[in-house]
């Protein structure tokens, strides 16, 4: 795919220019690697039988230039440049049987990879701008008809709710939290007891949440601590038959309701 | 349509009109994509020189015949619409459940308790103004139906719950709503009543108030 | 369309969903009132009951096959386009896109062919760190969205190309990228980490992580 796309004609005009832009340009390039890749296209071969160390070279020596004209380089280009005068000692010299890690080949044959990978990616992107595009080509409905959203919401209360609510107002009990000696945990035996009385309205799946105690569930720790202490608390009535106890799945709510026939 | 032969007697033009076939998917397309209904003078000026868009809306228009879209003229215009018969497509019905709120569940609680009640009773049970938004919401469920006026001065309107409340919780009427002794029994009440508002040890005072209160509450 | 004898064999259901001819009008209707892709799940949820909108869509179609509309297959979803040849009678139609500039584009194109795609792969495809401004761009157009988190460590987000993508280039889904498969096949859509001292620790985990996360994308 990445065979012969560039046109090679026009190269060598195209490529003086270029390597004159380089260094007035530096700007335009998209870091070193598109540096690299431009360079590259002088060698006018395949990016797989590139010459590595030519292009080190030409890379060291756009630097050197660069420099010469105190043009202000970032730092990457920089990096690029040591890296490539290591690859480029590698490469020259003969391998040191004792040295540990990739030989030069390697990491040549890597570099020409990513050169031949970024100019397959602008190929690629270039033949997808050229595609035929929504709102170019091709169009959507220009009058589009909406769709009218019919929304009825259906409110939902239990009577559990309805009791709570009535015994909240007849104790006027809204605001006070219970009066605790460690006033952010709520123990199971607190749950126990104030489970015990309720479960007997319990007649159908009630979701656990409805016998949390009011007003535990403004702050987190005292939230969690609640909900510990109730959910502990429905699984001893379980584990007394009181109470049967269920949860369609992970993390649905946890439902309740009292043991069929039981006394 | 009996103008097949039309299209091919089109020769005298150096420039040959393209096909009809083809004008009439250059119609499709332009009807298809603009924002408003195009005339067919519009149509022309876009199409190639010595197309007919009259004609070709004629092709059209009978080809959409029957189908789920139809090229309909509006105005000086034409323009691709929904068939009449479709319109139910284009509405979405979304259904929602939500918890009552809790004013809702207050106001609603009250109510049924103390039915028929008005709505500056239920404001002083609650020991807060009543929203007209909660009134109406509780209406339109249709849990709440305005009961007699009270025979009291200003003859306020009262409120009361409706079969459809009942059903809804499953009761047999009002009276079955467990009375404030069991609510207490069974821990709803518990809850110490706040300082200064209800002495405590009052409790069987007013227990028995309530008790005495409450079946008068639902006596008639 | 030679579809008369299916619909009536649908009769097993107690509501019988309308014949199918009926059903391609519904879908056409719906195609064409909306701007957007449609889903089949979307579309099966506003017509009747019982509608096999999967079948009523390859059924239209192939009815506007060589029309000046396509219904064409958008991701998960379908919709109506005009034919891409007629493009010239649009120009009051067209939408100026905002022009993109040479990373964004770049960008645009790793995402698509590499994604799952992390920010860290993208520069090192590009040799070159991507600007928040550009990927910011690419996120507002909505032709790239959040994927997964990869299971390598610090769980970065990935990027994916999204369904607008898809429908503003004409594609089916991301499988049907021009020059995919030959650039796989080329193994240029590998993610080599550089040999030796420059591989971080994660490399190789890295490597098995994309080798398996990638054909699952493309797969399906």
């Amino acid at each position: 795919m990445a065979d012969n796309q560039f046109e090679e004609d026009s190269m060598s005009v195209a490529e003086r220019m270029a390597a004159e832009a380089l260094i007035v340009d530096v700007d335009g390039f998209e870091g070193p690697l598109d540096v690299l890749l431009t360079l590259s296209r002088t060698q006018k071969v395949d990016l797989r039988k590139i010459s590595v160390l030519q292009l080190a070279q030409q890379y060291l020596g756009f630097i050197e230039r660069a420099k010469a004209l105190r043009i202000e380089l970032a730092a990457d280009y920089l990096v690029m440049a040591a890296w490539l005068a290591f690859l480029k000692s590698r490469l020259l010299l003969p391998p040191d049987p004792t040295e540990e890690g990739p030989s030069g080949e390697d990491l040549a044959a890597h570099l020409a990879f990513q050169l031949e990978r970024l100019q397959a990616m602008r190929d690629a992107a270039a033949r997808l701008m050229a595609r035929d595009r929504l709102g170019r080509d091709f169009f959507a409905r220009g009058q589009a008809e909406d769709v009218t959203r019919i929304r009825t919401v259906k409110y939902n209360a239990t009577l559990l709710d309805l009791m709570q609510g009535y015994a909240r107002i007849r104790t006027r009990d809204e605001f006070r939290p219970f009066v605790m000696d460690r006033d952010s945990v709520f123990t199971m035996e607190q749950a126990l007891e104030r489970m015990r009385p309720l479960i007997g309205f319990a007649g159908t799946w009630t979701d656990l949440t409805t016998y949390m105690p009011d007003g535990w569930d403004g702050d987190p720790v005292r939230l969690r601590s609640a909900t510990a202490a109730t959910f502990a608390a429905s699984l001893e009535l379980v584990k007394e038959g009181q109470l049967e106890i269920r949860q369609a799945e992970t993390f649905a709510p946890i439902q309740l309701r009292r043991k069929g026939d039981s006394s | 349509m009996t103008d097949e032969t039309r299209d091919e007697s089109d020769t005298d033009s150096l420039f040959d009109a393209p096909p009809m076939a083809e004008q009439e998917r250059m119609v499709e397309a332009v009807l298809f994509a603009s924002a408003e209904p195009v005339t067919v003078r519009d149509l022309e000026a876009r199409m190639p020189h010595g197309c007919d868009a009259a004609e070709a809306l004629v092709r059209l228009r009978k080809r959409y015949e029957g189908r789920g879209v139809r090229v309909v003229h509006v105005g000086e215009a034409w323009a691709i619409r929904t068939a009449p018969d479709l319109g139910f497509l284009m509405q979405k019905e979304t259904v929602e459940t939500r918890k009552l709120s809790r004013a809702a569940i207050e106001t609603l609680a009250i109510i049924a308790y103390h039915q028929p009640v008005t709505r500056a009773e239920i404001e002083e049970i609650r020991g807060v103004s009543v929203s007209r938004g909660t009134v109406d919401q509780l209406l339109e469920m249709e849990w709440i139906r305005f009961g007699r006026r009270k025979m009291t001065p200003g003859r306020p309107v009262t409120f009361v719950v409706t079969p459809e409340f009942l059903d809804h919780f499953g009761l047999e009427n009002a009276r079955d709503l467990p009375g404030l002794k069991e609510l207490r029994a069974a821990g709803l009440l518990e809850n110490r009543p706040p300082p200064g508002a209800l002495a405590l040890g009052e409790a069987e005072d007013d227990e028995d108030q309530i008790g005495a209160g409450q079946p008068e509450l639902f006596e008639d």
